[in-house]
């Protein structure tokens, strides 16, 4: 027993060893074609993530919408649904804050009013992935290409609104709508880049997710029905049903992470407002190997190369698109390794 | 051509279905190949085509030794296999299906390939329309085009697994004529099926196997009380009863007709007692495996009603027939009944703990250890269930059934156990009909029928052609019942 | 003397053959012209193309990297650097084309330039009021406010003196067209096509679309047309430069240069001289070219007749001197209201605040 | 409104689709063959950069066509690799390709954005070009649009009138089975994917040296990939379907702008998103069609018996399950 133990942690060490290897040698090279030294890029990134308090702070400005999403991703993963529309989920979100911040600045109480519009993004989130969720099990549609189509049709709603009812007096234009007084922005302290309520959120909803999936009913259902639905069915549960609590959970977190954008990043709503991390807590979720323990390792680290690769342009005038590059090849080393450890295993 | 196959072993994993066979075709004959299921029937066939490699042995073509590492290379040398579960492509045309394989060159000439299809068609009396698309045709006519397709081939060894399950006596008479024109002609025929009248009506020579082992060859003409008794074993002592009296009705069948397996169910009526336990008899598919799936709710019938205690359950769903105490165990362990990656007390948080938001954990610890200590299941309450041995998955799924269940629905219970965990389990299962609760279970093997169940149903082609108690019951009649011979049906 | 450090924030590519361009060179001229002077830029400020940054994270990064003036080169960026102000009271800011210093709505220490592009509009539409052989102009607009509704005015005023003052041409003949985008440049999937919108202009008949974009797009699929044998034209904008992407088919490029305001904004923060002023600067009417003097220009296409090109040189004096001008009454918005009444002439703030797009062009005002 | 004469209006049609049907062919046979290539967006995004760059360095298009098909056949060899030899979920590698080779575009192709690069320019077919009316918008194209257009029907005759073809339908429908008849399932699902890579890496060249020329950050090749898997689907894995999808699509896209005169209200933007939604139509339809009583329901209604049965397709049934010979 003892032994079996270490030689699996032996192997864990060498497929990620390996993994490392392979991402890594795989972006140097591409930094190498494109005349650039790479330990300079590297440097240049670790420098300008984790080299200042204020950057440090604005790492975690990323980490929190990242954290959210991946966490909504937990619930699906596991009972093995592919929420590719967490961006879109994001996106409804954010717009279902800034409904009820643009009734409420009229209103007053901006406490409540803060408090609903987080209530409203997590609905309108939940519901938006209800919708992929219905035409899944009732609709027979693939959930990525559900999921996939309501992104599209979530970035045309939110076009409209901004361009239409939402515009700045006079203008249509794709740089948002009026910033919201600042009783409205999420409270923060004085000196501070990120709000405290965000943080504490954030780590909230992880300690929540975790206690969910081990202790609940919610988090055993899910694991059961990803595992075997026809057991689980036999067993007496409903995966249908299980798999619309699932996506209405992860798309309420990803409402959240929209609310979030909105009161505490941009103050208003505009057209990018989901910044892609719909499409990049999914590679989070997916190098932690759908583990919530290596979530906020994870999402920190391709937060940090998010914050730390705009040293990129400005000081070696090269893209900052390096971070994709490194963020992508690191999850597709993981699935190579894995497939491979995998087909080593089977042939011996 | 001349067969001859030697020592033949196959090991599927820990699996061994194939336990040194021998094996001698004669050319230009019809050979049986019997045997119950899971015998390695088709296992063994499966080498010969070389859809999948033996474990070791020999495989001998008109004395000269030969190794197929695909289909393609046992095609070129002129065999040609039917396979068990269809590999056609139901999208596509009856012409494309007859050409895929065998054109070479890059054009599909239709008219070219057509005619010859015609034409071979015509040669046996087939009727089929090239440009059909083969899912709009009967398992029959798709047999014969794929019959039509290895001689075009150049098939000189046909081999056909089980090719008379699913077709109707008409078409069957078709097929056996064209065999036997087969033959004459010179081509060597294998078929393997379960059906004793089957082989009397087609084959020249059988062999039987058992258990991954040649256990008889017999020539023309056959005694069917001896290959019975190859097939099936000799019939075990008496078996312990239940004790229990029946006592009243607790579910019934009204003229149930339902679609599904390979037969489906016709037109079945029937009711069951209290305390009872019948074991429902037949070769796979031939309806039983519908029958359980509608006594737990978990299909719903074409026509007429399932009733549980008198109540009409049209309309209830699995999880309904559940509450009113229906258990259903699948056969299929891990793929229907246990939920790999789990471990043991996740299982029972799920089934057998109360229904709360927060799991509680520590009863389903707490449940799960005295389970495991009293089912004797090899493991611990953490040990994930694809870690347990196919005997410990079974004794799991058996712990797993609510303590009193008023009926308990059983597929293939022993499957894959060894005699001591299948008695085991029967003195289990045993223990609960003595509470009164009633068990149908379905079992491939005559001998456990015989050994537990007081009242024995056989199901032929989708019908219940023979239901006795156990003491009218004999082995030789309910063995004849279920090849179809069933001195009482129709 | 000391160091002084000055960030710029541009919103498109540095390398875009456009608006963004323009600013770079505007800094390599005040790296040049100031001693000590030097620039940190960072480029593609926007959300599509650096999703969740936003400008206070950039000022903060820009302002740890020691600098003292900070140029924001985008309408969009108007809340950030408003805001990024407000955090860094000691730290310079100037907001290109905004108007917070002239509406009071920012804080001291942020300034605005913008350039005159009204006239280099102007001498646009004015070539292309010469040029066009169908009577049809196309107008590539990016999204739609003040700024965007002035300059396409100012391109249809010059379009259509040329076609009814120098070509003697009923004004009715002419059709000027608008068509929005919706930003400054092309996202795929969120704005229209400005490939596909020019496309569609010269597929209707327009034969001369000006661009009000910050890329080449326009000039771009004319220079194709031109290949297939079609007689048209395009006008870019931003840029002196933009012509080099198809010559053939390019009649001119109104231009900014940033470098000259640049240079006096920085020179202020040195010196200790700041004001929060809205500066909006002109041509130099005696060389309109002049790279040291000059903040708007217009540099004539390989593609411009000599006979237009003398034209445009008798128009441009005509404006400097004042002896034109086009912002004169009677002038009226698109929906038939007075926009200057006859007999007078439009006020800076009129022209910078302009309502709805005038009478006589195609398109929307504002969004609906 | 502005006026577009019909031919004009076809002839911008069947030029903007040119590329999208490239990809859209290429990715018919992937899925044929039951291998599904999602990595789409990405990949045409890096053959775009890497074939402008090559011209832009060689002056070859011809060059550059191929090193865009190349990087596509790399692309989907990873996909195919790590599907179908390593047992990875094809989705999963195809969606962590379609986010990296996106940004290794962009990165790659930094220091060449917006240069003056070759272009495809026009060749008009002779004779036909001098057909009164259409000749001259129809047959004055650059040579991709005559491509793609013949490569449809080539989809098409080699899909269903070539043994090839029929041994991928085959092998996407049932690869155990054709196994069993001696062919090689992985192989073909390996070739077609590449070939399908190729195709894909072509529409990206197509797209950055002839349809919307140059690079850049945005290109504006960005999100065809995924409109591109769309249409593969609501053209229910049919050569011919799939590309009146395309046209559909693109013909959307001309009118969407036309209609921002008509339409104010509606940005022109939601034009850019109608193949999502109607491509979510198009599946929930064909399932509930496939329900028992469907066929029934629909009796009455003559036309939706007709939209039924154009709109019918099922996917290949093998498509992205992995196949283990055995
Ligand atoms: N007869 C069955 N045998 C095994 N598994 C089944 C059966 N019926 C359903 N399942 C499993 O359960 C899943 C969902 O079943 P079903 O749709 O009936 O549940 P549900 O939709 O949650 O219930 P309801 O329709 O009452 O809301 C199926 O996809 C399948 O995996
Ligand atoms: N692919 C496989 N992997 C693992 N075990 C297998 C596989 N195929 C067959 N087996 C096992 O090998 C044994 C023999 O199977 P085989 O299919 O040859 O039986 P058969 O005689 O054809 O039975 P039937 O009459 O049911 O067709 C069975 O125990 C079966 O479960
Ligand atoms: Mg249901
Ligand atoms: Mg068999």
């Amino acid at each position: 027993m003892q032994r079996a133990k270490g030689i699996e942690v032996k192997s864990v060490v060498v497929q990620v060893a390996a993994t490392l290897a392979l991402a890594f040698s795989f972006t140097t090279v591409v930094v190498l074609l494109s005349g650039e030294p790479p330990l300079a890029a590297y440097g240049h990134i670790v420098a300008g993530s984790v080299g200042s308090w204020l950057k440090v702070a604005q790492v975690l400005r990323v980490w929190v919408p990242l954290v959210l999403c991946s966490c909504g991703l937990l619930y699906t993963f596991q009972i093995g649904l592919w929420n590719i529309g967490v961006e879109g989920q994001v996106i409804l979100g954010a717009i279902a804050a800034t409904a009820v911040l643009r009734w409420g600045a009229a209103v007053g109480a901006p406490t409540g009013i803060l408090s609903l519009s987080l209530l409203a993004a997590m609905g309108c989130g939940g519901l938006w992935a209800l919708a992929a969720g219905i035409l899944k099990t009732r609709g027979g549609v693939n959930e990525i290409f559900a999921g996939l189509g309501l992104n599209f049709v979530a970035v045309g709603i939110i076009l409209w609104l901004i361009f239409g009812p939402w515009k700045r007096p006079g203008i249509a234009s794709m740089s948002g709508t009026e910033p919201f007084a600042r009783e409205l922005w999420l409270p923060t302290v004085a000196g501070w880049r990120i709000s405290p309520y965000a943080l504490a959120a954030a780590l909230g909803v992880l300690v929540l997710t975790w206690w969910t999936l081990k202790y609940t009913r919610v988090g055993l259902a899910c694991r059961a029905i990803g595992r075997n639905p026809h057991a689980s069915f036999l067993l007496g549960l409903r995966p249908d049903r299980w798999m619309l609590v699932a996506m209405m959970l992860a798309g309420g977190l990803a409402g959240l992470a929209g609310a979030y954008q909105v009161l505490a990043v941009y103050h208003r709503l505009i057209p990018a407002i989901s910044s892609n991390y719909g499409y990049l807590s999914l590679l989070v979720v997916m190098l932690a190997n759908y583990r919530w323990v290596w979530i906020p390792p994870i999402a920190f680290f391709f937060a940090a190369l998010n914050v730390g690769s705009i040293q990129l342009p400005m000081m070696l005038q090269m893209d900052s698109s390096l971070a994709g590059v490194i963020q992508g090849s690191l999850v597709l080393a993981t699935l190579v390794v894995h497939g491979w450890a995998r087909r080593r295993q089977r042939a011996s | 051509m001349h067969i001859q196959l030697k020592e033949i072993h196959k090991f599927y994993g820990p699996v061994h279905a194939n336990q040194g066979i021998d094996l001698t075709v004669d050319s230009g004959t019809i050979h049986g190949i019997l045997g119950e299921n899971g015998a390695g029937k088709s296992t063994l066939m499966k080498i010969l085509a070389g859809y999948i490699q033996k474990s070791s042995g020999e495989i001998l073509l008109d004395g000269q030794a030969v190794e197929f590492r695909n289909p393609a290379m046992a095609s070129r040398m002129g065999i040609g296999m039917l396979y068990q579960d269809p590999l056609d492509f139901p999208p596509l045309t009856v012409l494309e299906n007859f050409m895929l394989g065998q054109v070479q060159g890059t054009r599909l000439s239709q008219a070219g390939w057509g005619a010859k299809l015609q034409e071979l068609a015509q040669h046996f009396d087939f009727q089929l329309d090239p440009h059909a698309p083969l899912a709009t045709l009967t398992v029959g006519e798709r047999q014969q085009l794929e019959l039509l397709r290895l001689l075009s081939l150049g098939a000189r060894l046909l081999i056909l697994d089980e090719p008379t399950t699913g077709i109707s006596p008409v078409q069957k008479q078709v097929l056996f004529h064209a065999l036997k024109k087969l033959a004459r002609e010179g081509k060597t025929v294998l078929v393997v099926s379960h059906k004793i009248e089957d082989v009397e009506a087609l084959c020249d020579r059988v062999t039987i196997l058992r258990q991954g082992r040649v256990t008889g060859e017999m020539d023309a003409p056959f005694d069917s009380e001896t290959i019975l008794a190859h097939m099936f074993g000799t019939p075990p002592v008496a078996p312990p009863k239940c004790a229990k009296e029946a006592g009243g009705e607790v579910l019934a069948f009204r003229q149930v007709s339902a679609q599904g397996g390979r037969a489906g169910l016709k037109d079945c009526t029937v009711s069951f007692q209290r305390g009872q336990v019948v074991g429902l008899a037949g070769l796979e598919g031939s309806g039983q495996g519908v029958f359980l799936r509608l006594a737990a709710g978990l299909q719903r019938p074409l026509k007429g009603a399932v009733f549980l205690d008198g109540r009409d359950m049209r309309g209830a769903d699995h999880h309904e027939f559940k509450r009113r105490g229906v258990t259903f165990l699948p056969t299929a362990r891990l793929e229907e009944g246990l939920i790999p990656g789990l471990s043991i007390t996740e299982h029972f948080a799920l089934a057998a703990c109360r229904q709360t938001f927060l799991v509680p954990w520590l009863d389903a610890l707490k449940e799960a250890r005295t389970r495991v200590e009293r089912f004797k299941i090899r493991g611990t309450p953490e040990t994930s269930v694809e870690g347990l041995s196919g005997g410990n998955q079974q004794r799991l799924l058996l712990s797993l059934i609510p303590p009193s269940p008023k009926v308990l629905l059983l597929e293939q219970p022993t499957r894959g156990l060894d005699v001591e965990s299948a008695h085991w389990m029967w003195q289990h299962l045993l223990g609960l009909c003595d509470q009164g609760t009633t068990i149908l279970f379905s079992s491939a093997e005559l001998d456990e029928i015989l050994m537990v169940a007081d009242r024995v149903l056989v199901f032929f082609n989708g019908r219940i052609v023979l239901d006795v108690t156990a003491a009218q019951a004999d082995p030789e009649r309910i063995g004849a019942a279920i090849a179809g011979r069933a001195p009482d049906s129709e | 003397d000391e160091d002084f450090i000055f960030g710029l924030l541009l919103v498109g590519p540095y390398n875009d053959r456009g608006w963004s361009q323009a600013h770079y060179e505007g800094g390599l001229y005040v790296q040049e012209k100031v001693p000590g002077a030097k620039m940190i830029y960072i480029d593609k400020v926007n959300p599509a193309d650096r999703p969740g940054v936003t400008i206070p994270q950039l000022v903060d990064d820009l302002v740890s990297k020691g600098a003292k003036l900070i140029i924001a080169n985008s309408d969009d960026m108007k809340d950030g650097i408003r805001e990024a102000a407000l955090q860094h009271p000691d730290v310079y800011f100037v907001h290109v084309s905004g108007d917070d210093a002239l509406s009071g709505k920012g804080p001291a220490n942020l300034a605005n330039i913008m350039g005159r592009m009204e006239y280099g509009k102007m001498m646009a539409g004015f070539v292309a009021g010469l040029t066009t052989q169908t009577g049809k102009i196309g107008y590539l607009g990016p999204l739609v406010n003040e700024e965007t509704r002035r300059l396409a005015a100012s391109t249809y005023l010059g379009a259509r003196y040329a076609w009814t003052k120098v070509r003697k041409q009923p004004e009715d003949k002419l059709a000027f067209r608008v068509t929005w985008i919706g930003f400054w440049f092309n996202i795929p999937g969120v704005t229209a096509d400005p490939t596909q919108v020019a496309q569609n202009f010269f597929n209707s008949g327009y034969d001369v679309v000006v661009s009000g974009i910050d890329t080449t797009e326009a000039l771009v699929v004319a220079g194709q047309k031109r290949k297939e044998g079609k007689k048209v034209w395009a006008i870019p904008y931003d840029y002196a430069g933009a012509c080099e992407t198809a010559p053939d088919a390019c009649l001119g490029v109104p231009y900014y240069n940033w470098g000259p305001g640049y240079v006096r904004l920085v020179q202020a923060a040195k010196s200790g001289q700041w004001k929060a002023q809205w500066l909006w600067l002109g041509p130099d009417w005696s060389d309109m070219n002049n790279k040291d003097t000059s903040a708007v220009g217009f540099v004539p296409g390989p593609a411009l007749s000599d006979q237009a090109r003398k034209a445009l040189d008798a128009f441009v004096a005509d404006l400097g001197s004042g002896k034109v001008n086009l912002f004169a009454g009677p002038l009226y918005y698109q929906d038939g209201s007075v926009f200057v009444e006859a007999g007078k002439t439009a006020s800076d703030t009129d022209v910078w605040y302009m309502k709805q797009l005038l009478q006589g062009m195609e398109g929307q005002s504002s969004a609906q | 409104m502005m006026e577009l004469s019909f031919q004009v209006l076809m002839a911008g049609v069947l030029a903007g689709a040119a590329p999208l049907i490239l990809a859209t062919m290429g990715e018919t046979l992937t899925e044929k063959a039951g291998v599904i290539n999602l990595s789409l967006d990405g990949t045409i995004l890096l053959s775009a950069m890497t074939a402008f760059v090559v011209a832009y360095e060689s002056h070859s298009l011809i060059l550059a066509f191929l090193a865009a098909g190349l990087v596509g056949v790399m692309v989907a060899a990873v996909v195919a690799g790590a599907g179908i030899y390593l047992g990875q979920s094809q989705v999963a590698v195809g969606f962590v390709l379609t986010l990296m080779c996106r940004d290794l575009a962009y990165f790659l192709g930094n220091p060449y954005s917006r240069l003056q690069g070759p272009q495809v320019g026009l060749t008009p077919l002779p004779f036909l070009k001098d057909i009164p009316g259409l000749g001259p918008v129809l047959f004055q194209q650059s040579w991709i649009t005559y491509a793609s257009v013949a490569l449809i029907a080539a989809t098409w005759a080699f899909i269903y009138r070539t043994r090839w073809g029929l041994e991928l339908r085959a092998v996407g429908e049932h690869p155990h089975a054709a196994y069993a008849r001696g062919i090689n399932a992985r192989r073909v699902q390996l070739t077609y994917a590449l070939v399908g890579g190729f195709l894909v890496g072509l529409a990206g060249a197509a797209f950055s040296l002839c349809t919307k020329p140059g690079w850049g950050r945005p290109q504006g090749a960005e999100g065809m990939g995924w409109i591109a898997l769309a249409i593969v689907i609501f053209g229910g894995w049919e050569p011919v379907k799939v590309a009146l999808g395309t046209y559909l699509f693109a013909l959307l896209q001309i009118l969407g702008i036309s209609l921002q005169g008509v339409l104010p209200s509606v940005p022109t933007q939601v034009f850019q998103v109608a193949p999502f939604p109607l491509m979510i139509f198009t599946l929930v339809f064909m399932h509930l069609s496939q329900r028992p009583g469907a066929e029934r329901w629909a009796a009455g209604r003559p036309w939706l018996l007709r939209l039924m049965r154009l709109l019918r397709g099922t996917a290949p049934r093998a498509l992205g399950q992995p196949y283990r010979q055995e």
